[in-house]
């Protein structure tokens, strides 16, 4: 059976047609969830998509983190199972939801920036990177006024000893993120944020390469390996 | 208005007509505001003179510049890829496979000026409305920007202001920015350039018309609540010289919510998907004086608004100002009484306001014959009653008089076959200075602010010559568009330098791999009362209905923007045109770049 | 060293999408009883030594060109 | 109709680049004496009627879940 992927719409998502093209194009079948909507139409994995949920207002995702669909995905993804990737905007409203730790702030230029953008798979062990091995570089594009990821040093030590920092920018971090860390997921790898678009680089007509794709069918296999007990990641 | 009452009807207009009014501060002419006084038979009352003074002003009613605009329809090459032209919000092309593309550029030169970031928002978010009233989903910008020196101590106000006002706005609607361009010159200096080119993607059969047909339909303004935003603007802020003033007219910026202009891109297409409109007019400058009167006109020429009814966000505006207010992020739509819940549920998911303030009607043929009948109310009382026609399509023209200046001979006598010839060490210092200079060198500062990426449907953007889109998946074809202008080539020949711009747009989108097929162009120039200045104007028009004609590539719409000036001195003369065209198969485009494997390249230089 | 306090915040008139959002999740998050939340901008400055009338004009200065946009701000300056 | 105040900082140990972006433009522009700039949020909460207790509870529970992101940011609470 075809694995479905929801993809949530919220009051100003904009790349959500994008991740729902990703999610086709790994083979699976995207399903478009409302934000207003608490019902998760028995998807197997969710993607909250770039952009700017309710206009960034406040601070970004902040008043995304408490839609109605989010009182559905925060459970599913806390237990371990529902795999959810965040992208950009969804990357901040996973970190404002507490389902993943720190925080992203504004660019240290101040500056939106758009950007092809090299960078480090640090782990292959999430639920979103196990098509990619450890240290395979790829070029994707990251857009973000907002991608500046802190968190206190032993936040920060915790998640580099756990393996729970996905992926690294390669070079200086565009935007003064701390350890130049451009993605993070939790203890168990199901939930993964990336500050870089993947969707944005699946297809070589559009995107700075097709590197991207890798996230998109990693779910897919993460899926027909299941079920398997979600172990903590950093467990010996 | 010493002796006017607190609420001018149109009864206290008949009774007082010898009441001093302030037309001529709303920048009004004498003539014109007599020509008022004459269609309506009495003094307009306040509201009336707020409608006719914005309706009329140079940027609503283009009354210096329609003379010389007629050239594009009369020089018009034929084309069948023109499915909407002149004359409507935006014009329409085919591009083939049912699919059709509408664009146009507009200015926002001077509120860019006064408060940069939300000037230029508000720029990208008044074109956008535009390309969505056509019935199409926006779908990428382009920008074109002139500033003063890049060391004056002012663009540096300037300059960033309009780029995140631009990147912020664009970026936060989803619409990917796919090109541009960027100048700078001393002449810029007071009075910045800020133009913005929308497209947008459709099928033949969604085109939409700005028109209120079916008498009994309702008329619905919804999206954001009305405010004091821009009150004057379009009259005073928009089409005078400022200079100093501007501190005292400070307040009158508008001010863009790009989050709920999304939400009403979004709710405006489910709404057109589910055939719920029956015609569909965005709010620009002149707000809801504009676009009463030109749906109106448009339709049966009757109308009937109750002002009271306008969702404000101050609650002490005026009806006079509730009808000037260029509060952002409005649209209009005529809707069948039955289809109102319908078009109701769909605002209420997208989180947009949407209320009823009044209704079409049938207008006697005797009422047809002076131009329809627009009658709007205030608190039970009738303020305005006219002919919306007189308003929207029968405002002034003006054959002002233009004469070539003295001062172009001078400007030409340095042509170039007379200038000496550098010697080698002079050319290189030369060559330098033309790459180091900031016209020219990498505009990534500016550039990287804006998204590119977005919608996913962008081949080709910055740093290619063209911008090109895949038009949809389901389709190979694609379109590419460029803007190009130059001030300084307009100013030594404001005919040739039309041409040029034309024929550098147009190889931009050539050198793509597209065939170009339609223009749209902003006119940016000095005052028009200034004979120099409109032999520039008629100089350009003339310059590029010609170059169109023989291009085959027609202008389907565009802007003017006249009184670019600070004190006495005008900008160059810029025309910024934009040209579209279209791709067969998106997958064969080319890109401005050396292939990565040099092996089998060969250079070639083209032309003469 | 003292903290001089800036506050910057929208003109009444200006559009404040910002703060309707807010209060609209307010709405939402079950707390009735708000009728309106403006959101502005608060800096702290740290001065050197204490703060005197120089300072103060030169901080008010600095809150009218840098910190607040006269076109759509107003601002009031106070110490710590 | 009273007015709560919510002021929203950066805890101390996050790094603020528009605050320093601020204190290097007031240098740029000859302004001495001022070591550090900090920006933060300021909040102000209509309520209706005089705010009792229960109000004040609210507000700070609003302010800590929502105005304020607990992980980067200190707040604080006043009536005005
Ligand atoms: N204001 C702008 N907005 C978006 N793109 C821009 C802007 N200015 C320049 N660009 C892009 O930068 C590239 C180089 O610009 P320019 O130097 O003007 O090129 P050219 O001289 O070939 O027209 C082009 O791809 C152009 O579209």
């Amino acid at each position: 059976m075809v694995a479905r992927v929801g993809v949530v719409t919220f009051p100003g998502s904009l790349d959500d047609v994008d991740a729902a093209r990703a999610v086709r194009l790994a083979g699976a079948e995207p399903v478009a969830l409302w934000h207003g909507n608490p019902d998760l139409a028995g998807v197997d994995a969710v993607v909250l998509p770039g952009g700017f949920s309710y206009g960034d207002y406040l601070r970004c995702g902040a008043i995304a983190r408490f839609s109605p669909v989010m009182r559905e995905v925060i459970p599913a993804a806390q237990s371990g199972n529902l795999p959810v990737l965040g992208i950009c905007n969804g990357f901040q409203i996973l970190c404002e939801s507490q389902l993943l730790p720190g925080a992203l702030t504004r660019n240290a230029s101040l500056r939106f920036v758009n950007t092809e953008q090299r960078i480090r798979i640090a782990t292959a062990e999430t639920a979103w990177t196990r098509a990619y091995s450890a240290d395979q570089e790829l070029t994707i594009v990251l857009k973000s006024g907002e991608g500046n990821f802190v968190a206190d040093d032993a936040t920060l030590d915790a998640l580099e000893r756990d393996g729970r920092v996905v992926a690294y920018y390669v070079g200086d971090a565009p935007n003064g993120s701390r350890r130049n860390i451009a993605g993070v997921t939790n203890e168990h790898g199901n939930v993964v944020g990336l500050m870089p678009h993947p969707e944005h680089a699946v297809e070589a007509l559009t995107g700075p390469s097709t590197d991207g794709l890798g996230v998109f069918t990693s779910v897919l296999d993460h899926l027909d390996r299941q079920p398997e007990p979600a172990l903590p990641l950093g467990t010996p | 208005m010493p002796e006017v009452p607190l609420i001018d009807t149109v009864a206290t207009a008949e009774g007082s007509p010898d009441t001093p009014q302030p037309y001529a501060e709303l920048g009004m002419a004498d003539d014109e505001y007599a020509r008022v006084r004459d269609i309506l038979g009495r003094r307009p009352t306040a509201a009336e003179l707020a409608i006719y003074s914005v309706m009329w002003s140079e940027h609503c009613s283009y009354k210096s510049s329609r003379a010389h605009l007629r050239q594009f329809g009369d020089k018009a090459p034929h084309t069948d890829a023109l499915l909407v032209g002149m004359g409507e919000n935006a014009g329409v092309v085919d591009v083939g496979d049912g699919h059709a593309v509408t664009f146009k550029i507009e200015s926002h030169n001077h509120p860019s000026y006064v408060e940069p970031h939300q000037g230029a928002a508000t720029g990208v978010g008044g074109i956008v409305r535009d390309i969505l009233t056509m019935g199409a989903r926006p779908v990428a910008v382009l920008d074109a920007l002139r500033f003063g020196p890049a060391d004056a101590v002012d663009t540096a106000r300037v300059l960033p202001g309009v780029v995140s006002g631009i990147s912020f706005y664009g970026n936060c609607l989803g619409l990917p920015n796919i090109g541009g361009e960027l100048g700078f010159d001393p002449g810029y200096a007071g009075n910045p350039l800020v133009n913005a080119l929308c497209v947008g993607v459709l099928r033949h059969e969604d085109i939409k018309l700005a028109q209120a047909a079916g008498p009994g339909n309702l008329v619905v303004l919804f999206g954001a609540p009305t405010g004091p935003d821009g009150i004057g603007g379009a009259s005073v802020l928009a089409s005078a010289t400022f200079e100093d003033e501007s501190q005292a007219k400070r307040p009158s910026v508008q001010v863009g919510d790009p989050f709920l202009e999304k939400l009403l891109v979004e709710c405006s297409l489910e709404l057109f998907a589910n055939d719920l409109v029956e015609g569909i007019q965005d709010l620009g400058a002149a707000g809801v004086s504009c676009a009463t009167t030109e749906l109106a006109a448009g339709g049966t020429g009757g109308m009937r608004i109750s002002l009271d009814k306008v969702p404000l966000r101050d609650h002490r505006l005026t009806p006079e100002e509730i009808l000037m207010s260029e509060s952002q992020e409005r649209m209009m739509a005529v809707v069948t009484p039955q289809k109102l819940d319908r078009f109701a549920a769909i605002c209420d998911k997208w989180g947009v306001e949407a209320t009823v303030i009044g209704e079409v009607t049938d207008v006697s043929s005797e009422e047809h014959e002076r131009g329809g009948r627009l009658v709007m109310t205030w608190q039970g009382q009738t303020i305005v009653d006219l002919p919306p026609r007189t308003a929207a399509d029968e405002g002034p023209v003006y054959q002002r008089p233009y004469a070539r200046p003295a001062t172009q001979d001078g400007l030409q006598r340095d042509s170039a076959t007379h200038l000496e010839r550098p010697g080698p060490g002079e050319l290189r210092e030369q060559l330098l200075r033309v790459l180091g200079s900031p016209g020219v060198c990498d505009p990534r500062w500016v550039t990287q602010q804006y998204d590119s990426h977005v919608r996913g449907n962008t081949v080709l953007a910055t740093p290619h010559d063209g911008g090109v889109l895949r038009v949809s998946e389901d389709s190979a074809r694609g379109i590419a568009l460029a803007v190009d202008g130059n001030g300084r080539f307009s100013r030594l020949d404001p005919y040739a330098g039309a041409q040029l711009a034309l024929a550098e747009a147009y190889r931009n989108v050539a050198s793509t791999g597209a065939r170009p097929l339609a223009v749209t162009d902003c006119l940016n120039f000095g005052s028009p009362e200034d004979s120099g200045v409109m032999w520039q104007f008629a100089e350009t028009a003339r310059g590029l209905a010609d170059a169109c004609q023989r291009l085959g590539t027609p202008v389907t719409g565009g802007n003017v923007s006249f009184y670019n000036q600070t004190g006495d001195s005008a900008i160059h003369p810029t025309p910024v045109v934009g040209v579209l065209g279209v791709i067969d198969d998106v997958h064969t485009r080319l890109a401005s770049a050396f292939p990565t494997s040099p092996d089998q390249a060969r250079i070639y230089l083209l032309g003469t | 060293m003292a903290r001089v306090i800036v506050n910057v915040m929208l003109k009444p008139e200006i559009l404040d999408p910002q703060g309707q959002a807010i209060a609209g999740a307010c709405e939402r998050l079950g707390f009735t009883g708000i009728s309106q939340v403006r959101q502005g901008k608060r800096f702290e400055v740290e001065v050197d030594g204490e703060p005197d009338e120089q300072t103060m004009t030169d901080i008010r200065q600095i809150a009218q060109t840098l910190l607040a946009n006269p076109v759509i701000e107003d601002f009031e300056v106070h110490v710590h």
